[in-house]
């Protein structure tokens, strides 16, 4: 039992962190850090930094552009990727349909997608959720019945994230009404372009354009949009799914604001000083650093035991991580709100322009925002609660 | 010992709740007033002067109703359950509660008819950005001159004050920043020469200003209440305030655990209601623990508020918002969550409960505040 | 509404403090507050002189000595009772066995019992758990069969507190085997004395024996022990346990605790002051006592709504004075033993005499056991999770 | 990185528990054991001598094996899921330990053989009733005299002190109570004319006394490393305390999480297993992430026992037992939760893990203690 990093593994993270921080534009590391929105052009252009270091996919089969990297250093790249404030290449295209067609698609489909999903020349979203089904995934009612080579789609799907900027959708659709629920699914691939698709805007707590309904009226897919086999999309959504979970306990996120939360409370006025002098504050902040190091360490023997696990099947010790990941990832958020206070009110205060005094508070306008978005990582990806029976059932056998 | 509201009271709550019941039935209603340029429709004020609701506080030979903390709890728990967006707190509570504690009979002879008849509107510009919740950090200075003083400074976060003609501005007549002695408050018309407003929307929905004070020039008789000695006014001012949150927030979260409970009872996953899920139904019991708790400290500051004994007071009122701003956390992010997805929306109802629960915590001190102020005194169980 | 309490109500409330104070001997209240062992004669001596005052049992009819007092004049005499450490009257003589016997018995049960109950010369235990059983009380096993003009009786009780001092014991048999569960259920009054009858300690994790036990082989019963009618029990017990219900926040107890948490911090050293100059130890015990001033008038309220509920019928806000009541005391127990830190550690410290220094930590002997004893508030009368149940069930109509 | 148990330490494991299985199977077997006059089976403890576990951590040329943080790791856990009451934390790893950090050749020469073999056993006389958690805390007094010091003082809950033949004791012999300069270790025989033991049994089922210091003569050969400046070397013997305690509660979790799941597995409730209710599911999985939490600081501070940089080792060891503690309490309370009544009772296994646990928090610190140090330095994420 070692648990240091390697002297490698050691040069490695000073590799990737020094690239992070140097190539990356500082603004858009800003926006990240400061929980401003980002515009589409940021995601694309840091991505394609990434891509073009050959980095935007280091977790993909080498030959579709992927890096013959160690689960330890694939664990480094993310952290410190997280905690350089760089934008997370896209999930959808990097972590879900990227590897899903990598692993499931036929050589034409990884011909066509697989360069432009790792580049961002298309972007991709996720058409899984619909209304009414929630956690309940496999009830989704959106059809697709097959007419000669096309299969004509009709439904409506539903937390489309992102799906504002994308040119295509990655799609669960019933192709057998008939058969058992999670049999007769199938995975397409829709062209958002195409007549019948629909993006209408939802607006969420945090007052911001994230997440979308897409309705699908009549949309015409080429039947060689079909990934894999027909009825079997069911496996191949679960299989991304347990993708989109081990990435979800973000403690390189944490750690990131955790390290801006003390550089900010160092100048926030309080009582004849500053925050920083408040040891109340400092030990709740040092509770929640605590419990993330033990995650951390967690999250490093999940890593480990993962070369001897078969990677097809979720680690149900990753419902560990969800759960304690998201808990912390908003105890941090709860911990800056508390930290701007009274200032965190303003939504646009900038309108106005500042002086000294309240320029010190600029950034406690996105404080509350950043509070009231991260409430949903307790509710996407499989809810706490869903993680609480999986892990019941999976570990306990209860 | 005695719960129930007097007939009166009774009627005074009906009244009120029948009133923000129609005026505010549903999100989309709220939505169109919190367009508007001040984020509310001044007919509601006219409304609400109408039913007597802008005149209750103030005593009867001013024009009011006499009504007390009981009667503020019971319509500050009324519009809050509605999300009502009229200034009432900004305006009557705290405004208002600075004439009503502070005033000469002149001034309030001069601004209360306005003030209950609904054509004047009154800020209370006190807080600074270096303060957070410490009600002694005055930074604005106001320099005695012929006739009167001048007045420099920025407030901050300065609740409703774009709908004002008023301010009730604080400043320092004497002392440093921090000394609790040399506060003095001053009645400041919203358009005199020097003022200048910044408002902005708050993330709950609601309006605030910064207002900058550049050499601002107000007579004599704009002092409100004892020169250099305001501060246990303003504590009093700001009782009020908590006094009228902690009835808002129990409002609130009752509507928005009834919403749960409704959702609950009607969601179905996995083909049956998901309130036959155990684990949601002890959340969702956990949260009636919570509003019941946060009901009790919302009596309690009200039973408190006119306390005679300064400290008593003040340990009560810390309790009572502590409890609240506890409860609200804990309501408002359970309800989210037993939501799923469509509680983190804007076109849902609750999620806008849940961001002013939110901005309630942060406003007049939030939990670690009130409970080092209750643990810094005697506290609550005496240890003789 | 007025939230005071009235002149008339603040002189009795001195009238009680004071007769608490100064007629109930001083050691054996501070074996209360001190969480010491009470002796069964530090029982009788307390419940005596309260009976001999008229007050062992004010909640009970007139007619059979109890008082006239509003529910208000009852609350304040319960909660002055318990801050004022006062053992408290045997429950299950004073609201158990005794309201039963007066509201279900017949004219020569309660002449028999009920003076010798409120004086605490017949000590009563009761007999309703059984292993097996837990909070699904109506599963019992021990069965009643009627021979002539006994019942002869065969069984095992649990749980049953103080059994060893009893005399008496009121105990649910089954007389009807084949009604259905709640049905078939008598109320039995069993002496202890009976041939048959054993107790048999079970040592709790505080190391006490405060429970037992109780082995019902072949015991006969005269048949004029059966309270009300054959198989009607269950309805008995519903009646016992909702009194049980309400007093179970014992916010009084809680208050003496931490009233003597806060003395007893003022003396304990700490750095180098004390532990009151802690200001984050005395944050913790204010956010207590807020949730206890909260919970305090939650009780008031549900006193002040009894005036017009029917008294027959548990009012389910008491649940919810049984879930954070008993919260509170335990967590009044955890700043207890965290106070006494390393010093709560002896068990049997003053075996070994003491110096100055030790004798300040001579109370933390008992914090470790005060903190395991309370564990059981939350499983007793109904486990918390069955109280959320209750609350779930009756007032949210989930 | 590497979590893996290299053959030997995995031999370890497999040595330590087969041994504490079979020697402990119920509470039988270790009630009987701590009736022992002094806690434990004298013959036991020859028999971890055989095993070789008492010289684990000693230098190979001292006669020991040269185990390092994982090993100790190993064996903690062990002996921990199975409650052993052997004094391996006071003899080996505090005793030995200072020992180990301290000694002149000659001192080892002149005790490890005894210690390894199991002929004699140490105690770490430091802690004071006043001192709480803070290791500079030191009114013992040493007093040089020719040849040698005098010692007077009291020292508070040495654990295992009876079953010692010689403790390893902290004076001052410079300085003031709280000055982190000025404290001395000593050698001291249990038998030395002056010293008096008060033992007792613990509320975990445990022995410590209380020893008085009056007087007792000491050479100048029993000073135990440097003179004056103890606190560093004190601190690093803490530190090994605190990996064993950690260790060893992880142990006790698992194997309490393990009986709780076993008993809602098996235990019938309203006519099913009380593991089919979803309220106490998510509990038991609650326990579970607490459980893991732990362990992976356990790791973490046997990884960092060691570190060079002295700051970085006390953030690293407060973190680690802080949330020990943490996970301590919980799950120790949700296990007493879940079982019910038979939670309750001595006669119930759990209920010993249990008290185990609660003392384990208020050993070596508790958990206000190590996160205030965690807070008060420069904490786990770095902010540059």
């Amino acid at each position: 039992m070692d648990l240091r990093f390697t002297p490698e593994e050691i040069a490695f993270r000073e590799e990737v962190r020094t690239f992070f921080r140097t190539e990356i534009p500082a603004e858009i590391r800003a926006k990240v850090s400061e929980g401003r929105k980002l515009a589409r052009e940021d995601y694309v252009t840091s991505q394609r930094i990434l891509n073009d270091k050959g980095w935007a996919v280091p977790h993909w089969p080498v030959e579709h552009g992927g890096q013959s990297w160690s689960a330890v250093q694939r664990y480094i790249f993310m952290e410190e990727l997280m905690q350089a404030a760089v934008p997370l290449p896209l999930q959808f295209n990097c972590f879900m349909v990227g590897p899903v067609i990598a692993t499931f698609g036929n050589e034409a489909q990884k011909q066509r997608f697989l360069p432009r999903i790792k580049s961002l020349e298309d972007w991709w979203c996720q058409g899984f959720s619909e209304p009414g089904a929630g956690s309940d995934l496999a009830s989704l009612k959106t059809r697709a019945v097959r007419e000669g080579d096309h299969y004509i789609v009709d439904g409506q799907k539903t937390w489309t994230t992102l799906g504002q900027y994308a040119d295509w959708m990655f799609c669960l659709a019933r192709t057998n009404p008939d058969a058992k629920k999670q049999a007769g699914i199938s995975f397409l691939l829709i062209d958002m372009k195409t007549p019948g698709v629909t993006v209408r805007p939802i607006i969420t707590i945090d007052g911001r354009h994230e997440v979308n309904e897409v309705f699908l009226d009549n949309v015409k897919v080429p039947v060689e949009n079909l990934v894999g086999e027909e009825n079997k999309g069911w496996d191949y959504a679960k299989f991304l799914l347990a993708n989109e979970r081990t990435g979800i306990a973000r403690i390189g996120m944490s750690k990131e604001r955790i390290a801006r939360i003390k550089r900010l409370a160092r100048s926030t006025p309080a009582g004849a000083g500053t925050m920083w002098d408040d040891l109340d504050f400092r030990s709740r902040l040092a509770s929640v650093e605590i419990e993330l190091k033990a995650l951390e360490i967690t999250q490093m023997r999940v890593v480990a035991a993962q070369a001897t696990r078969d990677p097809t099947k979720p680690d149900p010790a990753s419902s560990i991580l969800k759960i304690k990941g998201s808990e912390l990832q908003q105890a941090t958020t709860e911990l800056l709100l508390e930290l701007a206070g009274p200032n965190g009110l303003p939504a646009q205060r900038d309108e106005a322009g500042h002086n000294d005094m309240e320029s010190l508070f600029a950034w406690a306008d996105t404080a509350a925002p950043t509070y009231f978005n991260m409430r949903k990582v307790s509710i996407y990806g499989g809810s706490n609660e869903i993680q609480h029976n999986v892990i019941a059932k999976a570990i306990l056998g209860l | 010992m005695n719960f129930d509201l007097s007939d009166e009271q009774a009627l005074l709550r009906d009244t009120v709740q029948r009133w923000a019941a129609t005026i505010y039935p549903g999100l989309e209603q709220l939505e169109a007033a919190r367009r508007a340029p001040l984020g509310f429709l001044e007919n509601r004020w006219a409304e609400l002067a109408e039913l007597g609701l802008l005149g209750l506080p103030f005593a009867e030979e001013d024009g009011g109703f006499g009504g007390g903390p009981v009667e503020l709890l019971v319509v500050a728990e009324a519009l809050g359950r509605a999300l009502a967006p009229e200034p009432y707190l900004a305006s009557i509570v705290l405004g208002g509660g600075a004439l009503r504690l502070a005033g000469s009979q002149a001034q309030k002879d001069a601004l209360l008819p306005g003030v209950i008849d609904g054509s004047v509107r009154l800020a209370f510009a006190h807080g600074e950005a270096q303060a957070r919740y410490d009600l002694n950090d005055v930074a604005t200075t106001a320099r005695a001159v012929e006739g009167g003083y001048r007045l420099d400074g920025r407030k901050s976060v300065v609740l409703n004050a774009d709908a004002a003609q008023t301010l009730v501005v604080s400043a320092r007549t004497a002392g440093g920043r921090r000394d609790e002695a040399g506060i003095t408050l001053f009645l400041v018309p919203a358009d005199a020469p020097g003022v200048t407003l910044a408002p902005y929307p708050t993330h709950d929905g609601g309006r605030a200003a910064d207002v900058v004070l550049a050499d601002v020039f107000v007579p004599t008789e704009a002092v409100l209440g004892p020169q250099d000695a305001a501060l246990p006014i303003i504590e009093r001012i700001i009782d009020g305030g908590i006094v009228a949150l902690c009835a808002e927030a129990v409002g609130l979260m009752e509507a928005l655990h009834e919403l749960t409970i409704e959702y609950l009872k009607t969601r179905k996953q996995f083909g049956v209601s998901i309130g036959s899920f155990q684990a949601l139904q002890h959340k969702a019991v956990d949260m009636l623990v919570a509003l019941e708790q946060a009901r009790s400290m919302a009596l309690y500051a009200a039973m408190m508020v006119e306390a005679e004994d300064a400290e008593e007071r003040r340990v009560a009122l810390s309790a009572a918002k502590a409890q609240i701003n506890r409860s609200a956390r804990f309501v408002g992010q359970t309800a989210v969550q037993l939501h799923g997805g469509i509680g983190m929306t804007m076109e849902y109802l609750g999620a806008h409960h849940f961001r002013r629960l939110a901005a309630i915590e942060l406003t007049f001190g939030d939990t670690p505040f009130h409970t080092r102020r209750v643990a810094s005194e005697k506290g609550l169980v005496g240890a003789d």
